[in-house]
């Protein structure tokens, strides 16, 4: 079950790169490894945790102020995240800026609080998360380490082919887009390719 | 407060083309993909963004300086922050529904969208963090303007963005780029040309 | 004193008139066999009124008008009518005609003039003696001429157009019509100006027929022609096309969606002038009409009177038609004519040219379009061809409603210009199609 | 008389065709450049010669690649768009570029900019400009520098004691990307009329006088992209294809009109009629890349609007922009840059200016 939950949160469902949510920091911190998995782990981080929560708390929430409620819960671990980067890898923090606070409005988190954690019990919620925040950071991490190389010869910081010169525009917002747009037609090209051979 | 017209000027030129929200910051990108189908949605979207941006950045900006930083709680800023904004946008939406009929009929469905646009909470956040000009947070004016000019630059690339997909509507894209990933790239294309505007200052 | 009038928009063709143009009018002989359809006319068509084995004689009325939007039809030779049925139709469809066969008599029935003379005739006596002769526009429209000219009160007509210009290319059938039958058209352009009750009447002719200005200029030092306006037209292709005209002549606009009388004018092809003259003075009616039969393909040239009925292929043949280069035969002129599936479709009322084409002019679509803009240059409507045709390919049928496909005119200019080779009147003509459709849909809500 | 009858075609009309096609226009554009690219070879020698080469070669080989092999459909290079493409794209690179580089702008000029969006006709924006400020976010440092044309170094010029003052520091950070052109800005046009500073003349001349750098501007004897320095060349060809009906007049007499205007409007001088002021702006639209600009890029059919009011409002927008850039942006040329982002506007500006059509003035009014 656990191989199928995470084909479908990697591959099937890939908040990113099939579902199109999450874009903004997505694009925005994409620009090295680092910062990738930085912004995915904190993600996932409040992920899981809004997941349990909200599971945990289902029932007793009101049927209207439900989206409030969720956010509140939502942001109340962005701020445990953010402190804590602040605190403990100020670097990042830095380099991530605005985005650490914008995880609270990140439609992957507050999809699946409405869409998985308000209707499934807690194990099940937690899997969820996990496998969702994986796929999220997979992605992220994808698109992070094709700009980190193109963009600058580097991963994680270390060069990477000697006498290759660096394409600044993938660390610039055209490169951006330019990435998540080849990923995607990539993806779009195997699946139709596969479409293709079953019919 | 003191109002300088040259750093007001500068920022709006900032916000609507150096540092564009949609193609420079990666804000906002959901409705920028989501909404940019038909022209006539881009521009009701821009509407709702510029009006919400302005009455947020506002609001966020009295609650941050007057509240939050008195008290020295400004680490409660991002729950603050979305709850005024998450209410902000439903009582717009109750006003407009009330006051102006119209109004609410031409922005209505764009108003739930917003609460979860990272524009919004984007130019609040920015507002109440160090700038890049003075590298001080922005006076409440400033705010004002960086916020309505924020959405001004949204609503300019939302438009553009409309306009060139209604005429991609006509054009034989191969398989797979259609949909989103053709729209990507015509987004990377429109944010490389937007690099001309880098380095823009009248005052210089 | 002939002024230079034009419009804007359209394209520069090169004329090829060459060939005809200074070839007199040839008698056409009656054909052995004549097919008459039943429609020829926009409106509904005419009522048979023979049957198999009847024997008629030229001029006979062998079709009576259906409906007021309608016209007679008559036999254009005497013999048996020797079947009654679906023939082919140069229009594309089957349609229900007439098959006579030549007796060889050539006895014509006797006509009926008007017992006095036109000036003293009430305007509806003569409307009515142009209905009998089932006289419709003879440039191409076939709109049954008696409905032109008998506009509903609320819409006086102050302005008659005699249209000359002849704009298609290789047509020469209008100009060897005004160069011969001068007097004649001049009378009937009279006759229409005295039916509608205009004050002004035009002439108008391309200036690439400076023979025809000047035979007609000559005739308007008479007496009674004095009241006639000529205008000298500059040569563009669709000169002729009656919107273009009356911009060109009188700087008015038909409005979108109406007829030229919602601007006060009437626009008569010269060959409608002259029938009508015929119709009115000698009370004969339309049975043969002038053709030019050019093109490449075709080794003996000219213009010809000939039967209505007669069968396309008599007549290419008998101007020697080179089969192996002929890829395409043609109705009309290039820009607008009807390509033709079968030869043994009759000439009507409205043909007035065929043109056998030895080259296949790209039918097929080998580019896209790169918005050179030159079909928006050449549209004298001033739509956007280019786009109007990708929103019919994508089936956005309301967005080519939007941009108003349906006042395109069809005049081919946009096609002509393209350099994409888009076959754009074909995706208008189907904009249109549909865009009739949807147009209806919505009036029934 | 042969009686039997071979099956006819069909077809709709209009069954004549004027001669002009897509790849005689094409071909017509590429022969209006001739000019320019003798020039460029005069001037630039060997290199402007590898640079075209390179560039044509390779964006006519991304062309035939795509095709053959993502779509497998039939060869497209017979429509010479891409070898225009790529005779563009050259002509707007330095003539010290690495080869390499080139290749790498003409991929993406071919692959992104033209084939993502299916191919000639399809495009919004010129795939040539795309390509060259695409290698301008990727290489600011080698983009931005022009050196003395081969020819004038063989006759003393050279750029010694000039460059430091002019090329600033090239950092590749995220917001950073400058770099100097031989246009100097108009702060430097002032400061030269007024102080004698050498920025007037660019990098490569120690000229202060505009007697003696505007027919050098003209004729091309100055730094600047290969394809873009000899503006006679430019006009020659444009010309021809004003001639051939390919080019309108509107679209570059506006753009260079509204950029004259408006730098002679703030020419910096303090008049307006002194014969200083009148030769700003003449030195202004004869320098950097506004001629090539203006008459080929800006006029290119698939990313300008087809209305003829859409045309002029494309021609005045390329003319503000570029004008705002060189005065008050962050590059010092402006040309590839506006044009691009009035290519974005395009789809807009043909909607809101669609011909107003015959019959429905009177039915509105």
């Amino acid at each position: 079950m656990i191989k199928e939950e995470l084909k479908r949160g990697i591959i099937a469902e890939n908040p990113i790169l099939v579902l199109a949510l999450g874009l903004c920091p997505a694009l925005a911190v994409s620009t090295s490894l680092q910062n990738g998995l930085g912004m995915g782990c904190a993600a996932t981080f409040v992920l899981i945790c809004s997941n349990i929560i909200i599971s945990l708390i289902k029932k007793w929430i009101p049927e209207k102020v439900r989206i409030p409620c969720y956010i509140v819960i939502i942001a109340t671990f962005v701020t445990i995240v953010e402190l804590t980067l602040k605190a403990y890898f100020p670097e990042l923090n830095n380099q991530l800026g605005i985005f650490v606070p914008l995880i609270v409005v990140n439609c992957v988190i507050l999809g699946r609080a409405e869409a998985f954690a308000s209707k499934n019990n807690l194990g099940r919620s937690i899997i969820d998360g996990f496998v969702m925040g994986l796929g999220f950071t997979l992605a992220l991490c994808i698109l992070a380490i094709i700009r980190e190389v193109l963009g600058s010869n580097k991963l994680w910081g270390l060069k990477v082919f000697p006498g290759f010169r660096p394409m600044t525009i993938f660390i610039l917002a055209p490169g951006g887009f330019f990435t998540i747009a080849f990923v995607m037609a990539m993806i779009n090209y195997f699946r139709q390719k596969k479409e293709g051979g079953q019919s | 407060m003191n109002i300088d017209f040259i750093s007001l000027v500068q920022i709006s030129i900032a916000a609507v083309f150096i540092n564009n929200f949609v193609l420079s910051r990666f804000l906002g990108l959901c409705p920028f993909f989501g909404v940019s189908k038909k022209l006539s949605s881009a521009v009701g979207m821009g509407m709702a963004v510029i009006f919400v941006m302005t009455v947020a950045s506002m609001i966020t900006w009295i609650i941050f300086h007057y509240l939050l930083v008195p008290y020295e709680v400004d680490y409660l800023r991002t729950i603050v922050f979305i709850l005024v904004i998450a209410s902000l946008v439903q009582l717009v939406e109750m006003t407009l529904q009330k006051f102006s009929p119209v109004l609410y009929d031409a922005l209505g469905i764009y108003l739930p969208l917003i609460t979860t646009n990272c524009a919004i909470m984007g130019v609040a956040v920015l507002n109440a963090g160090k700038n890049d000009f003075t590298q001080e947070p922005y006076s409440f004016i400033e705010s004002l303007v960086n916020g309505i000019m924020s959405g001004i630059g949204f609503t300019l690339a939302l438009v553009l963005m409309a306009g060139i997909r209604e005429k991609l509507e006509l054009a034989n894209i191969p398989r797979p780029l259609q949909g989103l990933p053709i729209a990507f790239v015509t987004a990377g294309l429109m944010a490389i040309a937007f690099l001309g505007f880098s380095g823009l200052n009248f005052f210089k | 004193m002939f002024g230079k009038y034009s419009f804007r928009g359209g394209v520069h063709p090169s004329h090829n008139k060459d060939q005809t143009a200074s070839r007199n009018i040839e008698t056409f002989p009656a054909p052995e066999r004549a097919i008459i359809p039943l429609s020829q006319h926009i409106g509904t068509p005419a009522k048979i009124a023979v049957k198999r084995g009847d024997t008629v004689k030229t001029g006979q009325v062998i079709g009576e008008a259906g409906g007021f939007v309608s016209a007679p039809v008559h036999a254009s030779i005497s013999g048996k009518v020797v079947s009654v049925g679906p023939f082919p139709h140069p229009l594309g469809r089957r349609v229900t005609s007439v098959e006579i066969e030549n007796d060889g008599t050539n006895e014509t029935v006797e006509f009926n003039p008007s017992d006095k003379p036109w000036r003293e005739a009430a305007p509806q006596e003569i409307v009515q003696k142009i209905s009998a002769a089932g006289i419709v526009g003879m440039g191409g429209a076939s709109f049954p001429t008696h409905v032109k000219l008998s506009p509903p009160s609320n819409k006086p007509i102050d302005t008659v157009i005699i249209n000359g210009a002849e704009c298609e290319p290789y047509l020469t059938a209008d100009h060897r019509f005004m160069l011969e039958k001068t007097e004649q058209i001049l009378l009937g352009a009279l006759i229409i100006k005295k039916v509608v009750g205009a004050a002004k009447l035009f002439i108008g002719i391309e200036e690439n027929k400076p023979d025809a200005i000047e035979k007609i200029t000559e005739q308007l030092n008479k007496e009674i022609f004095k009241e006639i306006i000529p205008a000298k037209l500059q040569t563009k292709y669709p000169q002729g096309g009656e919107k273009q005209l009356i911009a060109a002549i009188t700087r008015r606009q038909v409005p979108s969606g109406g007829l030229p009388m919602d601007c006060g004018c009437i626009v008569q092809n010269v060959g409608t002038a002259c029938a009508i003259w015929e119709a009115v003075s000698e009370g004969k009616p339309l049975y043969q009409r002038v053709v030019t039969v050019t093109g490449p393909a075709i080794r003996k040239p000219g213009n010809f009177l000939v039967r209505i009925g007669t069968p396309i292929k008599t007549l290419v043949e008998k101007c020697e038609i080179d089969y192996d280069a002929a890829q395409k035969v043609i109705m009309g002129g290039p820009m607008m004519g009807l390509a033709q599936s079968d030869l043994d479709a009759p000439i009507i009322k409205s043909s007035s040219g065929i043109l056998a084409h030895s080259t296949l002019t790209a039918g097929t679509r080998d580019y896209d379009c790169i918005s050179c803009g030159n079909c928006v240059k050449a549209c004298p409507i001033n739509l956007v061809p280019s786009f109007i045709s990708k929103f019919v390919q994508k089936g956005l049928y309301e967005d080519a409603m939007a941009w108003n496909v349906l006042d395109c005119i069809e005049c081919g200019s946009c096609a002509y210009a393209c350099p994409a080779k888009i076959n754009l009147v074909h995706y208008m003509k189907l904009g249109k199609f549909h865009a009739m459709a949807i147009r209806k849909s919505q009036e029934q809500k | 008389m042969s009686s039997e009858q071979k099956l006819l075609h069909i077809s709709t009309s209009p069954h004549v065709k004027h001669i002009e096609t897509v790849p005689s226009i094409m071909l017509c554009v590429c022969l209006a450049l001739i000019p320019a690219f003798a020039a460029s070879v005069y001037l630039f020698r060997l290199k402007a010669l590898v640079l075209t080469a390179v560039c044509v070669i390779s964006c006519l080989a991304t062309e035939w690649s795509i095709v053959r092999f993502l779509l497998k459909k039939p060869s497209t290079l017979g429509d010479f768009s891409a070898l225009l493409t790529g005779i563009l794209l050259a002509f707007n690179l330095p003539p010290d570029l690495p080869p390499w580089m080139a290749a790498v702008g003409s991929v993406f000029a071919i692959g992104v900019a033209k084939w993502a969006f299916g191919g000639l006709g399809h495009n919004f924006v010129n795939p040539a400009l795309a390509g060259r400020a695409f290698l301008t976010a990727s290489y600011a440092a080698p983009m931005t520098v022009f050196n003395v044309p081969d020819f004038w170094k063989a006759r003393g010029w050279t750029i010694s004691g000039l460059s430091e003052k002019i090329i600033r520091p090239v950092s590749d950070t995220l917001d950073g990307i400058s770099g100097a052109t031989p246009l100097p800005t108009f702060s430097g046009i002032t400061e030269a009329l007024h102080a004698e500073s050498a920025r007037l003349v660019d990098l490569q001349f120690h000229i202060i006088d505009f007697q003696e750098a505007l027919p050098r501007l003209f004729f091309g004897n100055v730094g600047g992209c290969i394809g873009e320095t000899s503006a006679a060349a430019l006009i020659l060809g444009a010309i021809f294809l004003w001639y051939k009906h390919i080019i309108g007049i509107r679209v570059p007499v506006l753009y260079i009109g509204t950029v004259f205007l408006l730098t002679w409007l703030f020419n910096g001088t303090g008049s307006f009629f002194t014969s200083e002021a009148l030769l700003v702006p003449v030195y202004q639209i004869l320098a950097g890349g506004l001629m090539l600009g203006a008459l080929f890029m800006a006029t290119d059919m698939v990313t300008s609007p087809v209305t003829p009011k859409g045309k002029m409002i494309f021609g005045v927008g390329c003319g503000i922009l570029t004008f705002t850039i060189r005065k008050f942006g962050g590059y010092p040329e402006g040309v590839s840059y506006s044009i691009l982002l009035m290519n974005l506007t395009v789809p807009l500006i043909d909607r809101y200016t669609r011909p107003k059509i015959y019959g429905k003035v009177k039915k509105n009014a």
